[in-house]
Parts: C-alpha cells; structure tokens; sequence
C-alpha cells in the first residue's frame, strides 16, 4: 500500500516564451545619473545589436510564479528520502545558505586587495585544516568545482610528479566498478585507460591487478569505500603494489561520508584524492551541481597543487603565485568559494561528532540493506559501509527491471536510488540513504520497495508501466536522443499537450 | 546532534535488526590499524548561533559597502531579490542532476529554457546545461574544436582574461595540444597580422574574447573571415555577459564559451559561477556538459529529459567529450531567472546604462586604448598608487594591470556598471587628478631645485 | 476541460507529536558563558515546571521537511488566482521581505533610545506621509494590527469626539451589506447596531438613511466602494445626512484598491476611516495575517489619535505623549512595524504610478464581469469597481450552491472567491482578480467557471461532491464544530487515516 | 510596472471584451467632482535596487550591532535560520486565513499544532490560534471574562506591562467595564493584601503577569485560591513566553493572555508579534479569534477545518465574542517551528540559560526587590545616567522605569537573555561600578570642599 504519498494537484505552467508579450519587464533599472550615450556612436552601428528575438518579455510575479509551479514538479530532499547512490543526498542545512550570503563573503570580489579579503581568506584556510584533519593528508588545493575536476586535477598532479621522475608513463588503472568520471579524467590527461576486473566479494582483484601493474602505469584510481559500498580491505596492500612500481594511488573520495572520523585515507597509503563537498560536506546538489572537489595530497605531491596558494605572513594571509613545480590554475580565481563557506559551516556544526554522523550513515544502510535482503538479490555478500547495492536479478526473471523497480518506486512517493550502476552489478539498485534520515523514513521506503517486489511477482505490467500518478509520466528519452530538440522555437514544439496551457 | 533525526533508541532498534549488537559493529571488521584509536582534532560542534556568529566575524573583515570598479571577469551587478526567493525553493534547491525526468520536470524544462535564451543571446544554435565557469570552459572549448577539426592547434589571443589563458594551458599541457598566443595591437584589440601569421592548416582554434579582457570590442566577423578561411574554428569568449543586450552577438563563431556570473550570480570571491558553451547544430554531440531536450511522455504530453547521454562519462567513460558531472545548475538556474526578469528591454536597458556609466568614467580618465568599450577600460596611472588612496576612502579601484602583462606596469583595469554611483565615479576621477597635480607640483619643486 | 493543474503526488506527513522521539531536538544552544544556576534554588521548587508533558521533540531536519510537507498541501498566491473577494489578493513583493528583515529595522527595540532610532521613526513618518496624501485625509495613525483593529480605533475616536461634544450617543448605523467587522466594532466600543437596507442597485438607501439618522445616532459604517464592488455614488449626500444631524461617518477603507490614485475618500466628506495595509498596500496574508489597519482621520478628529503620535523636533524625531485628548494607546509599542515596511516599500514601487494599479484592478474585474455575466447572475446591475458580485440563483435551481462551485473550481486549479458574502446577496460568488493578476490567468479562471456552469446543468452531483482530485476531500465542519477536537492529544485522534502515516 | 502583468495589448482586449472604449471608461461614470485631476503627490515608482538602497539607508540609522539589555516585553531571543525557510513558502506566506480547507491543510495542521503546544506550555486546555498580541490579548481576556462570569469589574495588577494596562483602559473605558489596579508589596509582587481589599462579587476577573513587568513571579497558586474564592477569574498575562520553558504553568488560571514574540518574532520596533488566549474547554464558546479542529473528510481522512465560528464576528456579527478578524498567523507559525525546534528539552535549557544569564548580571548590580525572577530584574541607578555612557560603548542599558513608575524614578530594568554575552555584561557592571564610584568622588571632592 502506497502510505507515503497522496494524489493532489499541481499547477500547469507554459515555457517562459510562451507567456512572454511585448512591453512587459520584471525588473527596472534606477534612472541613470550620468548623461546616456548612444551606443551606435560609442560602439560603431556594426556592433549594436538588434533586438533579441523571443527573447521573453515578463513581468516580476509572473516570473516568480513560472517558476514556484515548475519547482513543485520536482523532488527534493527537503521533501522526503533521495536515497540516489553516490551521490549522498543529506540535509542541506539552512543556516550555510545564510552564512554564505552575508555581504562581506557574498560580495567578495577575487581581486579586491588582500588587506580588505583577510575574512575570505581566512575562511579558506580553516577549510584547509579542517579538510587535512579529515582526511589525514598533508595539504588540500580548494580550486576544484567539482568531484571530476578534482579528479582531472589530481591525475595532472601525479603526471606532473612522474615527469619530474623521469616520465609520465602511459596507463592509468580504473577498476571495473569506477565512476565514469575517472575514466573519463584519465582519458583527459593523456593516459590510457585500462580496466581492474572486481572480485566476487566486490573488491578489486589482487592478482588482476598485481599483474597490471608495471612501469607504464602512472596510478591507479580506486574508490574506497568503493561503488558498491564494500571498503577495499586491502587498501594497504593495493598502495604497496603500485607504489614498488613507482606509480602512484588516486582515491576517489566520493564515498568519504563512510569514513569521516573514523578512518583516514591517509593512513591508507593514498597519494591523491578529492573529496566531493556537495556530498560528504552537504553543500546543496541544487538541481546538478554547484559542487566542490577539493584535492587532498601527501607532502611529496604538494609542491604541484595549482596555485596560487594561501601563505601566512605574519598575521595575515597573502595569495602565493611564486610555486614553481604547480600543475597550474585549474580554474579562475580560488574555487568555488561560496560551496567552500557552506562546507565549512557544516563541518564547524559537527566539529569531531563528524564521527557519529559517520556511524548513522553506516547504521542507515546497514539497517536497509538487513530489510531488503529478503526481497532483493544483494550483489555482493562483503560488508556494507554507506550504501548497499542490489542486483534486478530475481525480478528480471519477470521481465521487471532495475529502472523500473526506480520508477515505481516515484509511485510511492520517493526518489528512486542509482540506476543501472556500478556497471559491474547486472541490473544495480544502488541505495544510499545518508546519516540524515531517521528510521520512520527508512521503513517507509523498506515497506515500497518490499510492496514493489510483491507488485513484480503479482502484476510485473504495473511496475513496467511505473509512474502511473505523476504529472508527467514515463519519459520517452530514446525520441529525445534520436531527434533531439534542445531549445524552444516558436510554433516547432513536439508536444500536444493541452495540459500546459 | 541536530542534523541527526535519529535517537539513541532508534539507532538500538536498528543495529538489532541489522544484526549487530552495537555502533562499533558497524566498523569493527574494517582493518583495526586503520581504524582511527583519537578523535578528530576538531572542536566540538557548534550551535548554529555561534556558526553564524562566526561568519559574521569573520565577513565584517572583509570590504564591506565599499565603492568598487573591479570588474575583469567578475562584475558588480544588481541580483532581484526573486533569484534567491526561487533558487531558496527547496525543491530546485535539495534536488540533484534530474536524471528520473518524471520527479524533475521543474529542473529540466528551467533548464531548457537557459538553453534556448543563451543561444538566443549568443546567436548560436544549442547551448548546453551550464560548465563550471567561463575559464573551465575554454579548454573545453579548445578540446571540442580539436575533436571536431582532428587537427590540435590552439591560438589564443592575449587580450583574453590571463587566468582562462592560464587555465588552458594547464588543461591543454599534457595533452599534446601546442597553444600559441596571439598579440594585441596598439589599439587594445587582436593584430590581426600576427593572426594571420600564426595562423595555419594544423590550427584547430582561434580563441579570441569580446568585449575582450581590456574591455574592447574584438572585431570578430574580420577575424572569423581569416579563421575560417584557413579551416580552424573560431571560439568566441565572453566574460560579460550583460555586453550581450546590446552588443552584436558572435553569430560567426562555431563555439562559444562564456561566463554568466554577470546574471545574478554574486562575486563570491570567485566562485561558484556558471560557463556556458553554445556551438552550431552540427557539433551538437561533441559539445561537451550536460543537454536536457524536448520530448513526450506515454501520454504524449510535452516532457524534457536529459538527452544525448552518449557524449557523457557516465555512459562513454574514458571516450566521453569530458568528464565534467556535477556542474552548476543551481548558477545557472540563477541566471535564467535574472534574463527572465530582464527580458528583452530590461537587458538592453541594463547594458545601456553600463554602457554610460562607463564612458562617463572613461571621459574623465587618461586611457591606453582607443577602441570601443562596453563596461571596463584601461587608465594610465603614470606609476601612481591611486588604489591606496582611494581604499582609504573606501573606495576600490582598478585591477593594476602589471599583474598579467608586464608592458602594462602603469595601468589599471577600471570596470563600471549599473551599481556605479556617479559620486564614487568623480571620487575616482579626482584621485587620478590629485595624483597628477601632486606629481605636477613635485616635478615642479625638483624643476626649481 | 481541466487546463490549470494536473493530478500529481504530495507527501504525507505525521503531526509533529506523532513524529517526536525521547532525545530528539533540532536547535542547539552555545555553551553557557557564565556559572549556571539552579532553577529550584533560585525560583523555589514549586515555580519550577516538570516536563513539558508530549511537548515535541524531533531534529533539525524533520522539523523543516515536516512544515514543507505542509506547505504543499497549501495554496497560495504564488501558484495562482486567489480571488478571495474583499480580500485583495494580490502579489507580495520579495523584496519588501528582504527590506523588513534588516537587521536595523527587524531587530529594533520599541524601547531603544531615539538617538538610534531615528530610522524606524522616518519609516514611520514617511508612511503616514503617504497614506495621508493616497486618502485625502489629514492625519494618519498607524498603531491598529489589522482592519477591525483600525474600525475599532476609529469608532472609538468618534465616540470620543461626541463626547466632547456632549455625549456618546446610542447607536452606529451599519448597511446590511457590511463585512461582520463593521457591526462587532461597533458592538465593541458600546454601541447598538442598527443595520440600514441597500436598494436595488446595490447601493445604501437613500431614503432608509435618512430615516434612520438622529440625534441617538454616532455614526454611520460605510464601505466604499461597497461589498458588492459597486461605488457609493450618492457619497458626499450621504455624508452630509449624517453630519447634518452631528454624526459622523466612518468609512471601512478595505477596498482601498479601487480608489487609490483615483479617488481620494478625504474629498467625499467622510470623518474616519481605515486602511487594510495587507490588501491594498500588498503586505502577505501569511495565512491569517499579519495586518496592519492604520486609520484616517480628519483635523477635527486628529487630537483623538491614539498615542504616542511622533512629532518632529529639529532634524529628528521623537515621540511625543502629551495628548490630553487622545483616546489612549489601541496596543502596545507604535504598531505592526515590520508591516509598515514592507507597505512603504510597496508604495515607493508605484510611486504616483498606484493610479495604473487601479486602473488595471478595475480592468480585471470588469473583464471578468464580462466574461461571466452570461453564465451567473450578476447581483447588481451596477458598474462595477474592483471586484464583482454574482449570485447562484441560477445554479441554486439545479440544488448546486455557491459553496459547491467555490469547492468545484479547487478541482480547476483555483482558489475560490468569497463564498456567501456580502450577505444581501443570495449564494453570493464575491469576486475580486486584482491588479496583479494576467489576462491569460483571467481567462483560465473564466474558462473555469464556464465549465463549472455547464457541469452544473449537466452533471450537478459532480459539483456539489467536488472537490475531487486533492489530497484532502470535502471536509465535515459539521462534526467538527459539534465535538470540537482543537488540540492533539495521545491515543485521541479522530481520523483512521492511513494515509498520513 | 513590474508589478502588473497586463501588457497594453492585453489591456485593450480586455477593454474591448468588456465592452469599454478606453481606460478612462472605467472611472468616467463616477462623480466628476470626486475624481482626482492632479496626480498624486508622490515620487515616481521606484527600481528595487533604489528601494532596497533606500530602506538600507534607513537601517543604518538605528542601532546595528549594539549590545543590549531591553526587555520590558520584548526580548533579544535568537531566532533559528529554519523559522525564515518555513515562513517564506510562497504557500504559508501568500495564503489568507484557512476558509477553504481542502486547499489549506498545511496551514490549519500548522496552527492545530499551535494550538497544542500552547496548551501544553501553559497548562490549559484550549487555545486560540492567535491575537493581534499580548497587548490586545489583555482586553480581549478581560472581556471574555466579563461574558462567563455576567460580572463587570476588572482588576489589574500594577506589576502588568504598564502598556498592556493602557490598552485595557482603552478598550474598557467605554464598554461600562470599571479597571481598577492593584498594588505591589515592597518584593516588587502583587499586594496580596491589596487584592483582598478590592476583591468583591462584582469583580469578573483579576488580571495578573508572571513573570510580571519587573521580572518577578507572582504567586499565582495564592492569588488563585483568592480569586476564586470569590467567584472571580484568574487572567495570567505572560510576555516572556521562554520562562514556559521552565516555570510551573499557571494551570490554576481561567485564562491566559500572552505574547509569544519570544518565539522566534524579531523585535521590529514592537510588531507584528503574536498573541495567543489559552483557557479551560468549558469556556471555549466564549473564546476569541480562530479555532482549528480536527475532523475528517468524506473519505474520512483526518483533516482539519476552522472550527466554532459562530462565535466569530463573520457569523455572528454585532454578538461576536469580537471583532478580530485577520490575526497573526505567520507570526504563529514562526512560533510554532520555533518550539519544534527547541522541543522538550531544548526549550528547557533555552530558560536555564536565560536564568542564569540574568543571575549573573543581576548579581553584580544594586537590585531594587528581592523575589525570584527569570530574566528580567529592577536595578537601581541611584539617579546616574549609566545608559548615555553604555551607548557610547555600543551597548543599550535598560529601560528607565521612571517614565512607567514615577516612584521607580531611579531605576531600570534589564534583561539577560541567552544572547548576552558575559563581556558585554561586564561592562554594564562596571558603568554601574563606575558611576557609584564617580559619584562617590563627587561626594569626596564636595565634602572636602
Ligand atoms: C564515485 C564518484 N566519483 C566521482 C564523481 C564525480 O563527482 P562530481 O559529480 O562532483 O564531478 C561521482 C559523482 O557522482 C561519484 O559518485
Ligand atoms: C470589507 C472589510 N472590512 C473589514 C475587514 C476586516 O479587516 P481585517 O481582517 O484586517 O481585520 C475586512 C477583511 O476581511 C473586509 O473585507
């Protein structure tokens, strides 16, 4: 029975092109205090623009209406369990997204002279320590926007090293389970890419892997805990393999919400990683991102950090540019400072209970994983961490599978987990429900997904045909891809649909 | 702790049922010399009183309610109150990249909308969902031309932002992708001698910015006339993206790469923006970044999705058009309000009177370029420190151009906008008068000595 | 067809003492900075409470998802027409929030010293300045919290006024078409009501007036323009009825949106009158308030206002108390402040530019008159101003009432209008748009209502069991007024509702 | 105007349809003589920027980042980030009152949880869902008494907020309902004495504030079995609804009128706060203002409605219990996330901290009575003007009492909350210190003259 949710209505909305009348405006400018130009004369006739066709034309609360109805066509954490694996979806709490609007942080300009920045700089150093502490490395670049720029930064840095000592090498080892994004960076380095199959306790294969590994193999980028919640047991292990071939380890620190106050990569052997700050550090996802992916780097490596870096003198802070073996910027100016601010709040509200905050994220789905076991196939029988994965495979014997179980799942009002990865799980439910849901939530979504599982073996049509309540229904992606319509024109859209007027 | 919703006779509840007879179950089995035997040498957790007390702390030492006239890729613009009052919503605010189109509709047809107002603005064909900033997109940029041209050649002019120069050639270095520089002439503007010069059949790019880095307009219909005549593309660079209501759009260029944070977006002290790249129809699937298209769902009613996946690392992994993931939708749905609200008038309106405000600046200052400006210029300090003075004043000036190129020891980089106050303006005026009467009369005592 | 919202999904949600949890809390305090005390010692044991028994306790987090959920069982203003007639729902500018949240002006202590107060009273000033000029009158105050608190106020002056003039009088005359405020003010301050019949134009009688009016009689209530949206056209006669006998004539200035820039109630002779800040002036309903209900008056009656009045001395402002004939403070401190702003900024947006508000309010109105004017009775023939005034004379005769409309149009993704009021009018379906509402949003409600009309003939029981598609059905306020149930209690609750778990 | 969304087209088809020529149609039939020929007086509308510019400006006359000691009815209580995120959904803050319950649910089981929680904090049975506030909840409580008992006469304490007290003369004064006031005994309470003097079987009810105006508690439980005995009711008033969080309720009250600004309402020069009337369910009927009930919908769903409103003036007009109409709802539901979030426990310690905040301060100055108090507490000042010299230190002393008590000339009362730091609370102890010492120099150098 569908307990978590009830039918009701929302509000249909037009494009913003499609409410747009000539003449109208949501916002007005002060009048101008100095004497208006004509842009022709200043400019040239040739540089003026006409004006912007269908460009929409607006006023302010119908602004801010179009776009209350189509928030409530979405899902949000602030609405119930988002359980999307990886991606760790926890409270975004509220006081971060004051903190980082107050003036002298917000209004902050990167250029503004350091005696008038000491506050934002300051801010930036504090995440630092508190990022080293966490992780156990030596020293944190916070330039990063994100967990793959991070990656691409990281990777640059061990190139960077390995040519000091000799050559970059080649290869980069990804095991079988990894993100696309450290494929996908190493390719954008300049290495090859080879693959570490997983074994079937759902770690990387040491034979596999001690049999890759050779002196054209600059690193290998491992997550831990890895995709499927499982910690690589032989981390150690895994760093002494590749470390006596000179080459060096990336940890994918997507997953540190498993580790934060209770087990340092440091301590591991790891020589680079980014932590995810939008995720470990609940900085909001916000639709897709902002994020931060600040990267963590033993002693040997920092002298590559990209620069430019923060120094104290005396009892200030001045920005350092004078680093001669940095990678360089990986981007303008110092980060996402902003996601920085939000981060840094949160792990002040924490402080070292971060470690509690660990053990109810483990406990979280631990606890999940014990309900559905019965009802669904887990992928690997190894101990889970923060998120515990599944395979379709006992209800794709009725034809029902993971991406299904996902959108039936929308039906009792919750956001579907991961679909379809780790690649290496046939058919993945990747369930990650973070340390800020409370056991009322979690029986709720044990109770769907037990009543889903019972619906595949009863009426597998209703869970194909899944979502049967929301204002859109099931989404017609191949169409979209195969004819694909990424902007509005004027009389050429695809729909037929009265519902929007 | 308040963020954790469970008690401690939940959490008893729980590790029963998962079999386990206390917290330290959950971890016991993991490597007990890793296991961490102290603490985190953190302080304890805060209550949010002191969190925001601390932040207050620490933002009242920063500049605050001072005048401004940087610019130089971060512009001091007016954010309506109604961005925050949306992006506040928790439902845009708590949700993530809308892959289950059915719960994300909000997300998806907003982002639709952001892609067809940047490629109204822009004059291009399809714009993509939004990069992490303007510099991170340039080398997407440059690697995009390299796939599409198979040749690997970048030229870069010099009068683009140096940290998105410096940010490509980090991402370009080890890559086997040579980047050259292209030199400016006298007047601020690309030489389009040394273009043609350097310019050859392994080129992949031409990568140019207008209003470019000194504020000048880039004559980008002669320069793609010359780019693509040698069959490179020409990637045109926006810092300012409030230039775009009123200055002709790069509609010649194949890729555009841009910077939104004029749109609503706060300073930040950098960060987070959003970039932008928009291109023709027919790069569509070497553009990198996410692209959400217009569809049906079974009943046939209009539906937006994400689309065209396979370019993307989560599906093509290492042969993805790159690795970008989480990128800034939240910025970017930011910017859409703002050009919403805006509109078509509001938006020239907005770039006109920045358009005045930084001539009127302009008029009073002794300047190193000669050609059309949108909002920033170039002044001669003749070696003054103006700056100082006019900080003392709470009033902060240019970016000293020394910095980035050394030819420029003796100027600064002044931006102006709709926030200027015409006061503030004449203040600076007055400083850059001050300095040279008071140079005046120095030379004057030495030429009486 | 139901063009204006789609069936879609909310969430459930407990109440909160359902939810709460021993150990729970979601707010935290900093450590205490001096020595504690104990509470027995220094208030004596029997001061000090146990427990607060069932009191909840639950985390940061559920506290903010459990008022979301809530939030989306709600409709407002921000989704769409609210046509609550007499109740002005228009747009509420976010940033008149911003501004009333300064910490200069949100955190100012009514008691702190002038000196640092003189920004608060400039707010004050300058909008008593603009209420004055907006309503033709001589002096405002702006201490009453809503409307009936400005009737109140007011009625209380006139009493005062008579009184130096040689008595109180008996009564207050009231038209019956008057809102319940008019005649319990009235009841309030001590008078006997005496309701005065309106004609068939809607319009107070003439003849009824004048019959009605003597020595006995304080004041006449009037509303201008009237609850059946149509203006006084016989004003100023009316007026001078009742002054020719010595009393006065309060004016309910609730629908100030009809006049304001256009008609000025201080030139039509009227003595009194009030305001509704959260009506005409666009301050947030919020639900049920807050308001602010600040009263006009003229010369005469100005020395009555209550106290403190802010006086000028020099360059700034101080309070002054010395008002002998004051009728003594109506609430504590100077009045709603916080809805004074956000009024002022609202009028600092139209500026003279309130006279195009108007004229688009009244726009509206008539468009839709127009539009439905063949489907409903219209109650008067009369022109109409701000709102129009229909009866369910027509729909009554297939046994469908206004109230079953109202309920029906939920299903068509509106908010009803006024159900039942003003009370002259039989079934009354009080109508008002507002300024801020757009043709293509007025022509979605009257498309509606069209529909609604034909169901009516066709389908009558579909309407009087509507509503249908929300998440909360036609609710019994019958039982609920018969066993009042006002608060929660363990084991109590009425409801077998499953789904709210 | 960025407010309206009609374009001119849509404004002349809408003329059009409605069978109007022009604008002027609208308002051309009504008195030539009454409309306005001059437009109104006032500036042209302005941008957002120039009015968020314009009320900053504002702001930064009054006090900013003062320390301060006021109270008096109004208190420095921290307010918890999430009470904003609540109150600003576009679905609390722009709905009206609940009428249409299927479409309001969230408000009405907001203010059912109001409602309890203010039974459960003050140990009554039914509460109402808001007054204007404590000031207004003063006569309305009164009159309410008036109508149970069928007798006239109030009496109040002279220890109730002296504003309250005026307030109720006002709302009194014409209505036959004779206000007399009660003395207090020399530990700053109500004269029990006194009381019995005035109590007689006309009185309806004596009205009585704990913790009253100087911070002290009254014995309520004596002055109960006083009142009662005579067939009178017992009014508690509260204006500091945090001492909830740790004294004994006044269960032995009929009725209480308080003023929950402590919960989450920022002080706004004095409003909008929330008052709220709690009482026995025998006395519901006659009860102000809005009622929620819970009751079920035809699929009988719980849900919740407006309840008993036959005694509301919409229905019953001229007989209504009163005339309140809009009240204070969003202030409610600020109050109402407030005490979710403190909870049992934490609104527990939110009082002992404010205890002992107040002890500390309260034991380094002169004190003026000696009963318990909570947060508040009367110091003497010994006719030296202590607050002009705080002020220069950015700190507001207390609240002369002088202005409210012409015997209290030389006093003040000050308030500690859980925002007091210790330091600034040194500080008052030292200007208290200094001035007795200056004086004390004055006296020397007098007496030595
Ligand atoms: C395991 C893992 N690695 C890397 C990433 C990439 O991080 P980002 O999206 O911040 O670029 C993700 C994000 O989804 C992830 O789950
Ligand atoms: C005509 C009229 N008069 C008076 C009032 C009372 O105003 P308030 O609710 O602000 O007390 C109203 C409010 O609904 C009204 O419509």
């Amino acid at each position: 029975m569908i307990k978590k949710v009830s039918p009701h209505l929302v509000q249909n909305e037009p494009l913003l092109f499609e409410r747009s009348m000539p003449g109208k405006r949501g916002c007005e400018l002060p009048p101008l205090d100095v004497p208006a130009v004509d842009p022709k004369a200043v400019l040239g006739a040739e540089n003026v623009r006409a004006e912007i066709e269908n460009f929409p034309e607006v006023s302010e609360f119908e602004v801010l209406r179009h776009f209350t109805r189509l928030s409530t066509w979405n899902y949000g954490i602030d609405l119930g369990l988002y359980p999307l694996g990886s991606c760790t979806m926890k409270y975004n709490p509220r006081v971060n997204e004051l903190v980082a609007r107050l003036d002298g942080l917000a209004w902050a300009h990167p250029y503004q002279p350091e005696e008038v920045s000491q506050g934002v700089m300051d801010v930036i150093a504090a995440l630092e320590r508190a990022l080293v502490e966490i992780t156990g490395m030596d020293a944190v670049t916070l330039q990063p926007a994100a967990g793959a720029h991070g990656e691409f930064t990281g990777i640059l840095m061990i190139r960077a090293l390995l040519e000091t000592r000799g050559g970059a090498r080649k290869k980069v080892l990804v095991p079988d389970s990894a993100h696309g994004t450290n494929p996908a960076t190493a390719a954008m380095v300049g290495y090859t890419v080879e693959n570490i199959r997983s074994n079937d306790r759902g770690m990387v294969d040491l034979e596999a892997l001690a049999k890759a590994v050779n002196e054209d193999v600059a690193a290998l980028m491992i997550t831990n805990p890895n995709t499927v919640g499982v910690f690589e047991e032989n981390i150690q292990k895994i760093c002494g393999i590749l470390h006596e071939k000179g080459a060096l380890v990336y940890m994918d620190g997507a997953n540190m919400n498993a580790l934060a106050g209770v087990l340092r990569p440091g301590d591991f052997g790891i020589d680079v990683m980014h932590l995810n700050l939008h995720k470990t550090f609940s900085t909001p996802h916000g639709g897709g991102g902002p994020g931060a992916g600040p990267v963590a780097v033993t002693k040997t490596l920092a002298p590559f950090l990209p620069g430019p870096r923060l120094k104290s003198e005396g009892d200030r802070w001045t920005w350092n540019d004078d680093l001669p073996e940095s990678v360089g910027r990986v981007r303008a100016y110092y980060g996402n400072f902003g996601v920085l601010v939000r981060a840094l709040a949160y792990i002040l509200a924490h402080g070292n209970g971060l470690r509690q905050a660990t053990l109810d994220a483990l406990l979280n789905a631990n606890y999940l994983r014990a309900l559905l076991e019965p009802y669904f196939q887990i992928a690997y029988k190894s101990r889970s961490m923060h998120e515990c994965v599944f395979s379709d495979d006992r209800q794709a014997k009725k034809g029902v599978r993971t991406g299904d179980i996902a959108k039936r799942l929308i039906d009792y009002g919750f956001h579907p987990y991961t679909v379809s990865f780790p690649l290496i799980v046939h058919g993945a439910l990747m369930i990650e429900p973070t340390e800020t849901e409370g056991k009322r939530e979690l029986d709720l979504f044990a109770d769907a997904m037990i009543s889903i599982a019972k619906e595949v073996e009863e009426n597998p049509e209703l869970v194909r045909s899944a979502p049967h309540s929301t204002r859109t229904r099931r989404v017609d992606e191949v169409t979209a891809a195969r004819r694909p319509i990424v902007r509005w024109r004027p009389e050429q859209s695809r729909h037929s649909d009265s519902a929007t007027p | 702790m308040r963020y954790l919703p469970n008690s401690d006779f939940d959490r008893q509840e729980m590790l029963r049922a998962a079999g386990l007879q206390s917290e330290e179950d959950l971890i016991s089995y993991l490597p007990a010399e890793l296991r961490m035997k102290q603490p985190l040498a953190l302080e304890d957790g805060k209550s949010e009183f002191e969190i925001v007390d601390y932040f207050k702390r620490l933002a009242a030492q920063n500049a605050n309610g001072y005048a401004s006239f940087l610019g130089a890729g971060v512009y001091n613009h007016y954010r309506p109150v109604i961005v925050d009052a949306v992006v506040s919503r928790g439902e845009f605010l708590t949700s993530y990249t809308p892959y289950q189109a059915e719960i994300s509709q909000g997300t998806l047809a907003s982002i639709f909308e952001f892609q067809t107002m940047i490629c109204q603005l822009t004059g291009m064909e399809v714009a993509n969902a939004s990069m992490y900033d303007g510099s991170s997109a340039t080398p997407e940029a440059a690697m995009m031309a390299v796939r599409i041209t198979h040749r690997d050649k970048i030229l870069i002019a010099r009068t683009v932002h140096p940290e998105y120069r410096e940010v490509l050639r980090t991402c370009t270095q080890h890559q086997g992708i040579p980047v050259a520089e292209l030199a400016y002439a006298k007047n601020g503007r690309l030489d389009l001698d040394d273009l043609k010069k350097q310019l050859n059949q392994e080129v992949a790019a031409v990568m140019v910015q207008t209003p470019n880095f000194f504020g000048l307009l880039e004559q980008t219909k002669e320069i793609a006339e010359i780019v693509h005549a040698k069959g490179a593309l020409l990637v045109v660079i926006f810092t300012e993206a409030v230039s775009l209501g009123l200055i002709e759009p790069p509609k010649e260029a194949d890729i555009v790469a841009g910077e939104l944070q004029s749109f609503a977006i706060s300073p930040s002290y950098g960060g987070p923006f959003a970039g932008i790249i928009a291109t023709r129809e027919k790069y569509i699937r070497q553009m990198p970044g996410r692209l959400v298209g217009e569809t049906t769902d079974i009943d046939g009613h209009r539906a937006f999705c994400l689309t065209l996946a396979a370019r993307e690392q989560h599906i093509r992994r290492e042969k993805a058009t790159s690795n970008i993931c989480t990128n800034q939708a939240l910025l970017a749905l930011m910017a859409t309000v703002f050009m919403s609200l805006y509109g078509k008038n509001g938006l020239r309106e907005l770039a006109e009177q920045n358009l005045a405000k930084a001539h009127y600046l302009a008029n009073k200052l002794p300047l190193v370029f000669e050609g059309p400006f949108f909002n920033e210029f170039v002044a001669q300090t003749g070696g003054r420190d103006i700056n100082s003075h006019l900080l003392k004043n709470k009033v902060i000036g240019g970016v000293p151009l020394g910095r980035f190129y050394s030819e420029l020891e003796d100027t600064m980089l002044l931006c102006a906008t709709e926030m200027s106050r015409r006061a503030d303006m004449d203040t600076v005026a007055a400083a850059f008068r001050a300095a040279t009467a008071r140079e005046r009369s120095a030379e004057a005592i030495t030429a009486n000595d």
